[in-house]
């Protein structure tokens, strides 16, 4: 039952998500804005258009497109979701997750550099620096819940409400505001990157997939969408506990990812996109926040042992 | 009187470096073998007669004739009859020599304290010989004057040898003369054609 | 052994009669084949002497082998080398009769057990190789010769001085120069004397050797030289005042002062070392980088030496790899020459283009004397560092190891430059190539097949001839 | 054995026919058929004798310098005849059509000799027991692939490379000459079964300086930090066949010998361990920068080679920590992840190697800024080669990323079972492979995409296409999937080995790792399935149209506007300086009103660079020595007259005194 509920989740959240920020961040701005269900209409439209492709391209714009989705998938397996169970899950399965985002986004390289034109190029590059630096501070955040919770499942390690030593509460704070940075990177939301400007050279993500259409295009959305959602699932089951109901589970789980929502577009309202320059020392932030932690964990097993 | 004589032919030495022509320190050479042939007259007292007698050829006849004779055609062929050319001044090389001969007297008074069964004062004499003979190959630029010098040197030798040895065995004698004296020869030959080929400029050879 | 010594005055004094190249020829041939064969029946007569002064061991028995070998070599070769040179005729008749008398004196030297001899010969040696040297005449050649002549007259005048030592400090014992009794009454000789002697030989007979730092004479005589006779000197003649220098040692070991002689070895040895590796880092003419690297090896020879049993296995092991291959090279060297027409490494290029089979002995000459296993350096200096390490010298096997590692890549370097590289002249063709690289490659293949297979006769002659030293 | 002997003697010595032959194709065919079937015949005989007991002595007694002749086939060496065998049988394809290009040159005989007795010695080194003969073999080995990098010797930098090549091998070769002498002098025997026992008994620093030495010595040959810097240089001039061998089998030959020693030194002191993982955290670092920086596309091929055996290093280290913490686990799981990652790593590398060695013979450069859009000329053979690149950047469906999540549950384990100290340095593994793992990532989509994507860059009608390198290219990349799909029943095999050495008893090994395994193996293969399937079906479904490529509507494009190599790692390299030192030259100043400038980028190996700086200081050292001595006779003779009152002086001293 539960094993279902997650892959439906998995199929629609990530279609409807970008459509409902949307909505928010324009009744913010106070206009009226598209209806909330935009992103799903587009996904439909897009299935149905016709396949461009690029003169130099070659098979890699063809192939691209689906190891990207299949690895994001697969990626969603180890992920805990609704009631805070993953579909899958199997010791030592985090590795797995962090190298099938990587192998995606590999995969959004070959395709950005396939066509021969100079943007998606630039794109790549940019895409790359922060993915190392990415990488690594997961890879920190990974090492610091597991020391924590001595588990090597992705699921039982993000799982910090049974923590109750005061100094947790940091701790989790500081992991919850980690895992957020991650997602606005991952799924490049605003202040990091913004999906709808309209200007190639500030673009990191978007310019990318500029010369992709129907089918391909609507994949890589889809992808977003699903890094969108897992990394949401990530920041909500480290503080809700899992249950057996379903019902509550749910209604949990959909609460969250409202208030995630919600914060998400109050973010992207308020600020405006960080300068690119700037951006590095950004990451470099995340990835020294990812320190503290790992250090805090450290401290905090020198006082229980 | 022995060790007057070794004075003299130590001094001698001294003498030709004061004069600073090439054709003097022929006539040293010459003054060398006689004074050699002298000592070990006086010194070796009841010598066997075949030695004494190898030995007067040697010292006589090679060192106090032929070779002189030899150098003088070098010199003759060469045309470097006047100035001994001096690396340093004439008057520090004079000095140095000086204190080699003076170190002799040193080094006799060492060895005097050190070993037995030798005549110190020979010992040093040949010695410092020797050391002028070295200092004449490394002061001076004309090959002659090499040539000289290790004369010089082979007389010191020969000096060193009354003083120290016990009788060489005559063979042997005889082909250390034989060696001696085709190396002057070669030393002629190779003199004459460095400088007939006007292959040695600067006397860095 | 009469003949030994007899037969090359007699050969000598007919070719300087009856001027003509064909005899010389013929009778240099009869001589070296009458050599080699002498030496390989002796091998198996040791211990047989001609009048007190000259006698047979396995020591001296080993050094003529070698001797021989490249003797017989190096005849072979100089057939083919001095073919179609200008005023061939009076002059290598003059070339063939000092030829033989310079391989005389080695041979006496080697054979001989009296210091006085031994002098004699040493000198001889050089007075006779000296036309050998000059035999081109050109300035560098006159040059060269008149170095070589006078630094190792003064030199050997030094030696000399040494032996006059030896004897004074034997005097109570009738003043004897011969190496056996010497030996035998080492304990009661004045030690001041010992030292003093041996400091002399070191000097005058390690200026004939080509330690560093009186080797001037060396590197000019080498290059300068023709090729045969270059590789017989570092072939031959620096191992045999090399014997010189061993024989007073043996004495002073058996005096209980091996501790001094042994400290002399490993500075002498350490500064060839450098002198030969600081050239080899900017070295130009081939044949010169050649010829430092003798004395590269004999300072190793000499490192050898100072470093006990195990370091004599090493020094004569070493000794057979180094003549047979630099012999080899050294031929090699003048084949190139006839080739090239130049001895600066820069002239020569793309050898292995031009004529690959010169390159190939070229190169593997190079290899087996950079002590490629199997040849026989590899082992000698696997042993020298084993013995380093056995005798605690750490420090010294550091050094001893940057130092080799600078050579190699000198040498390395400028070889293989020498046989790669774009071919700037035609394809070469020999006139009877065959006399000019059989030698070298019957040497290579004598020192690959030693590392697999040794006649028993030989193994036992190096183990007697190590439990001499 | 004996004839297992014979064999190997006849793929040496068979070559030397060839020069009986004339010039024409036939000699490339034969000695390519001659090699396959000896090598088989290898490959069966050694099987054979493995398994009729595993350790047969075989002696032939010669009465030279050399001694006793003795070989002996220890499981370790097994495996390596095994893997240098299978994998030389491939690469022989590769080297088949690689030289039909050479067919009528004379040199190609030396080639085919030199490259036959490579081989020759790689199978011999496995089976060595002796001193003396493994140096032999092992030089045999250097020198013959020394001499196979000059195939192309009238280019000046092939003879740059090819000495900085051989200096390196000399130095590792006195290094291990050095360390073999201490070990024979400190165990007192000459043969390798006695070093077990020594070493059970030896003290920890003996064993401890040993394996200093040897790991080295041998890493100058496995491309190890302090003497990696020759491989990339050499390998970038090598013939494409050439440097798929070196770097494909070559150097693994180097770990051979260090695995050697692995496994029988019980205990290992901490000093030791410490520098072992600092020389291999070193060399991933800058491997991987390397790799990151350089624009000769063998260059960052031999640079990922150099990273990956500082992987290997730093499992060997790993293993080593095991051992001092008496936990088999990590031992065993450590000596599992070294074979397969050498395994795997072999097999990429040739696959990756040969193609470009095929690409720089068939369009004549090595940079990758001139070419472009190969995929175009040939597509399946770029696919081919797409996959060994994923796999080269260690991507979860293929063969290397086994090993990398191995690793990672090695620095896991380490994390949760050990001390504070140990925990900290897992984590900084763990965080460690994972940034190292997105810059080779990004090198090799440099790589790939700068050579083969985009627009064509050159007008050659060159093409990739190749029936034979089709072929080649698929068995090796079977061969990784077959790896990677089955890297449980492999892994469980691998550990067969282990279990001949001391501490493999109750490794348990399967029992933790083995789920984990599984799950990976089939989660690739339901990913390779799905990517088919979808695929297949979109390609049938949706109709394409192909149109000019969108450049935010700047309309045709031209070939400058395509992002370069350089310009794609820039991000990062502007971020973190490190690997290389750049240095733009221009041609600007050779004319005063020049035309047109055209710049160059040179790039250079930092390390490389130190090593260079201190050769000039020894040869400025050289000069004054030089400058000191004597020149002409009278110099002579003065050195003569002072040393002679030096050693009066010295030998009077003690008497006057």
């Amino acid at each position: 039952m539960i094993l279902i509920l997650n892959s439906v989740a998995i199929i629609l959240f990530p279609l409807f998500l970008p459509g409902l920020i949307e909505k928010i961040k324009s009744l913010l701005c106070g206009r009226v804005g598209a209806p909330w269900h935009q992103s799903f209409s587009d996904f439909i439209k897009l299935l149905q258009k016709e396949l461009l492709l690029s003169k130099s391209s070659s098979f890699i714009s063809n192939l691209a497109p689906l190891p990207v989705l299949i690895s994001g998938l697969i990626a969603a397996l180890f992920v805990p979701l609704i009631n805070g169970y993953s579909l899958f899950n199997f010791p030592f399965d985090f590795v797995l997750f962090a190298y099938f985002l990587g192998f995606s986004k590999m995969m959004t390289l070959l395709l950005a550099m396939d066509s021969g034109s100079s943007f998606e190029g630039m794109g790549a590059s940019r895409e790359v620096k922060f993915t190392l630096l990415l990488e690594a501070s997961l890879f920190l955040v990974f090492a610091s819940l597991i020391l924590v919770s001595r588990q090597t499942v992705l699921t039982q390690m993000i799982q910090l409400y049974h923590l109750k030593a005061p100094q947790t509460i940091i701790f989790v704070l500081l992991l919850i505001i980690i895992f957020f940075v991650f997602m606005l990177l991952e799924c490049s939301r605003m202040p990091i990157d913004d999906p709808n400007t309209h200007l190639e050279l500030t673009m990191i993500h978007e310019v990318m997939v500029l010369d992709t259409s129907s089918v391909h295009l609507a994949f890589f959305n889809y992808a977003n969408g699903l890094k969108l959602y897992l990394f949401m699932n990530l920041i909500i089951n480290t503080v809700i506990p899992q249950t057996h109901e379903i019902l509550l589970g749910l209604i949990y789980n959909c609460v969250a990812v409202l208030i995630l929502v919600l914060i998400i577009a109050f973010i992207e309202t308020l600020y405006a996109r960080i300068r690119l320059s700037r951006l590095s020392e950004f990451m470099l932030l995340t990835l020294i926040g990812a320190f503290i932690l790992l250090t805090l964990i450290l401290y905090m097993n020198g006082a229980n042992h | 009187m022995e060790n007057m004589l070794i004075l003299l032919f130590c001094l001698v030495t001294l003498v030709g470096e004061v004069k600073s022509r090439v054709s003097s320190h022929i006539k040293v050479i010459v003054w060398q073998g006689i004074l050699l042939f002298l000592i070990f007259i006086f010194d070796s007292t009841g010598a066997p007669i075949a030695s004494i007698i190898f030995i007067g050829i040697e010292v006589l006849l090679i060192r106090a004739i032929v070779i002189p004779i030899i150098l003088n055609r070098i010199l003759g062929s060469t045309e470097s009859h006047f100035e001994a050319e001096h690396k340093l001044s004439s008057f520090y090389s004079l000095l140095i020599m000086a204190l080699l001969f003076i170190s002799g007297f040193f080094i006799a008074y060492g060895v005097n304290k050190l070993f037995t069964g030798i005549s110190p004062l020979q010992f040093g004499m040949a010695i410092s010989t020797i050391l002028m003979g070295l200092y004449l190959i490394l002061s001076r630029k004309k090959m002659i004057s090499h040539i000289m010098g290790y004369v010089i040197m082979e007389n010191g030798i020969l000096l060193l040898s009354f003083s120290l040895l016990g009788d060489m065995p005559l063979l042997i004698s005889v082909g250390v003369l034989i060696d001696f004296f085709i190396g002057i020869l070669l030393f002629r030959y190779y003199t004459l054609k460095i400088f007939q080929n006007g292959y040695d400029k600067r006397g860095k050879i | 052994m009469i003949l030994l010594l007899i037969l090359p005055l007699i050969f000598s004094a007919i070719m300087g009669i009856f001027r003509n190249i064909f005899l010389s020829k013929l009778l240099t041939l009869i001589f070296s084949f009458y050599f080699i064969f002498y030496v390989i029946y002796s091998l198996f007569h040791t211990s047989q002497h001609f009048t007190p002064y000259f006698e047979m061991n396995a020591l001296s028995c080993f050094f003529l082998f070698i001797e021989a070998l490249l003797v017989l070599v190096v005849t072979l070769y100089q057939l083919a080398y001095f073919k179609g040179e200008s005023n061939i005729g009076d002059r290598f008749n003059r070339y063939c009769i000092f030829y033989l008398l310079f391989i005389f004196s080695m041979s006496g030297f080697i054979l001989t057990t009296n210091f006085g001899f031994m002098w004699i010969f040493l000198e001889a040696s050089t007075l006779s190789s000296t036309f050998l040297v000059d035999y081109r005449s050109t300035k560098g050649s006159t040059i060269a010769a008149w170095r070589y002549v006078f630094i190792c007259t003064i030199g050997v005048a030094f030696a000399f001085i040494g032996i006059i030592m030896l004897s004074k400090g034997s005097a109570p014992f009738g003043g004897t120069l011969f190496v056996s009794d010497l030996i035998a009454h080492a304990q009661a000789i004045n030690p001041l004397y010992l030292k003093m002697a041996f400091a002399f030989i070191i000097l005058g007979m390690g200026t004939k050797v080509g330690l560093a730092p009186m080797h001037a004479w060396l590197p000019s005589a080498h290059s300068e030289g023709p090729s045969p006779v270059s590789a017989l000197l570092s072939g031959t003649l620096l191992n045999v005042a090399l014997l010189g220098i061993i024989q007073a040692y043996r004495i002073l070991e058996s005096a209980h002062l091996a501790a001094f002689c042994q400290d002399l070895f490993m500075i002498f040895g350490l500064l060839s070392l450098l002198f030969s590796a600081s050239y080899m880092l900017n070295c130009t003419n081939y044949k010169k980088m050649l010829a430092y690297s003798s004395i590269e090896n004999m300072g190793i020879i000499a490192i050898g030496l100072s470093l006990g049993p195990i370091g004599y296995l090493a020094v004569i092991i070493h000794i057979v790899g180094h003549s047979l291959s630099k012999a080899s090279l050294f031929l090699t060297s003048g084949v190139i020459e006839k080739m090239y027409h130049t001895k600066r490494i820069e002239g020569v290029k793309g050898l292995a283009v031009r004529s690959p089979l010169v390159a190939f002995v070229w190169i593997l000459s190079f290899l087996s004397l950079i002590g490629l296993p199997p040849f026989p350096i590899f082992f000698s200096e696997l042993l020298l560092i084993y013995a380093m390490i056995q005798s605690g010298h750490y420090i010294l096997l550091c050094v001893f190891i940057i130092l080799i590692t600078l050579i190699i890549y000198g040498m390395g370097s400028s070889v293989f430059s020498m046989s790669f590289g774009k071919a700037t002249h035609t394809k070469f063709i020999f006139k009877n190539s065959s006399l000019l690289l059989a030698g070298q490659l019957g040497l290579l293949l004598i020192m690959v097949v030693i590392a697999f297979y040794m006649p028993s006769a030989i193994h036992t002659l190096i183990s007697n001839a190590v439990s001499i030293l | 054995m004996s004839v297992l002997v014979i064999t190997l003697l006849l793929l040496i010595f068979l070559p030397l026919t060839f020069f009986f032959f004339k010039n024409d194709g036939r000699i490339v065919l034969f000695s390519s058929l001659s090699t396959t079937i000896l090598l088989v015949a290898v490959i069966v005989e050694s099987t054979s004798v493995f398994l009729n007991g595993h350790s047969v002595t075989y002696t032939i007694h010669s009465y030279g310098l050399l001694g006793n002749i003795v070989f002996k086939l220890t499981p370790l060496g097994y495996f390596f005849i095994m893997f240098v065998a299978i994998l030389s049988l491939i690469a022989m394809l590769f080297s088949h059509l690689y030289l039909q290009h050479y067919k009528t040159l004379k040199r190609v005989k030396y080639h085919l000799f030199l490259l036959q007795s490579l081989v020759a010695c790689m199978l011999m080194l496995p089976l060595a027991s002796n001193v003396l003969v493994f140096l032999l073999i092992w030089e045999g080995m250097s020198i013959t692939s020394f001499f196979l990098l000059y195939f192309d010797f009238e280019n000046i930098k092939v003879q740059e490379g090819a000495k900085i090549y051989f200096i390196f091998m000399h130095i590792g070769f006195f290094i291990l000459v050095v360390a073999f002498s201490l070990l024979t002098f400190w165990c007192g025997s000459s043969d390798f079964t006695a070093y077990s026992n020594f070493f059970a008994h030896a003290t920890l620093f003996k064993s401890s300086l040993l394996f200093l030495l040897f790991f080295i010595g041998f890493g100058t040959k496995a491309g190890i930090f302090p003497l990696y810097v020759w491989l990339p240089k050499a390998h970038s001039i090598a013939p494409g066949n050439v440097s798929s061998i070196m770097s494909g089998i070559m150097i693994k030959m180097g770990l051979y010998g260090i695995l050697m020693f692995l496994v029988i030194i019980p205990s290992y002191s901490l000093a030791l361990i410490a520098i072992v993982m600092m020389c291999a955290i070193l060399t991933i670092l800058i491997g991987a920068f390397l790799a990151l920086n350089f624009s000769d596309m063998k260059a960052i091929l031999a640079s990922s080679s150099v990273e990956n055996m500082g992987v290997v290093a730093l499992s060997l280290s790993l293993y080593m920590l095991g051992a001092h913490t008496q936990n088999t686990l990590i031992m065993s799981l450590s000596f599992v992840i070294i074979l397969y990652h050498c395994i795997s790593h072999g097999i990429l590398k040739l696959s990756l190697f040969s193609t470009l060695g095929y690409v720089t013979q068939k369009y004549h450069t090595h940079s990758i800024e001139d070419l472009g859009g190969i995929v175009h000329t040939g597509k399946i053979n770029s696919l081919l080669f797409l996959i060994s690149v994923i796999s080269m950047s260690a991507m979860p469906i293929l063969n290397l990323f086994v090993s990398e999540f191995l690793l990672f549950i090695v620095c896991t384990l380490l994390m949760l079972n050990f001390t504070l100290p140990t925990t900290i340095l897992a984590v900084f593994l763990m965080v460690f492979l994972s940034f190292i793992g997105t810059i080779i990532l990004t090198a090799m989509v440099k790589l790939y995409a700068t050579l083969f994507l985009g627009n064509k860059r050159f007008n050659t009608e060159a093409s990739l296409h190749s029936k034979i390198l089709t072929i080649f290219l698929s068995i090796l990349i079977l061969s990784q999937l077959y790896l990677a799909l089955f890297s449980y029943q492999v892994v469980s095999f691998l550990l067969k080995f282990f279990s001949f050495y001391p501490g493999a008893e109750n490794s348990n090994i399967l029992t933790e790792i083995g789920y984990p395994l599984k799950v990976v193996s089939s989660l690739s293969a339901i990913f390779i399935g799905l990517l088919v399937l979808l695929y297949i079906g979109f390609f049938f479904l949706k109709k394409r149209r192909c149109v000019e490529t969108w450049a935010c509507g700047s309309q045709n494009l031209t070939l400058n506007q395509r992002y370069t190599g350089e310009s794609f790692t820039l991000a990062i390299t502007n971020l973190i300086k490190l690997g290389t030192k750049n240095k733009s030259q221009s041609d600007i100043s050779r004319s005063l009103f020049s035309k047109r400038n055209h710049l160059t980028l040179i790039k250079s190996d930092q390390i490389y660079g130190v090593y260079r700086y201190i050769y000039r200081f020894i040869k400025k050292i050289s000069y004054f020595v030089l400058w000191m001595e004597s020149k002409n006779s009278q110099q002579n003779i003065l050195y003569l007259l002072i040393i002679v009152i030096i050693l009066t002086v010295w030998i009077f001293k003690g008497a006057v005194l």
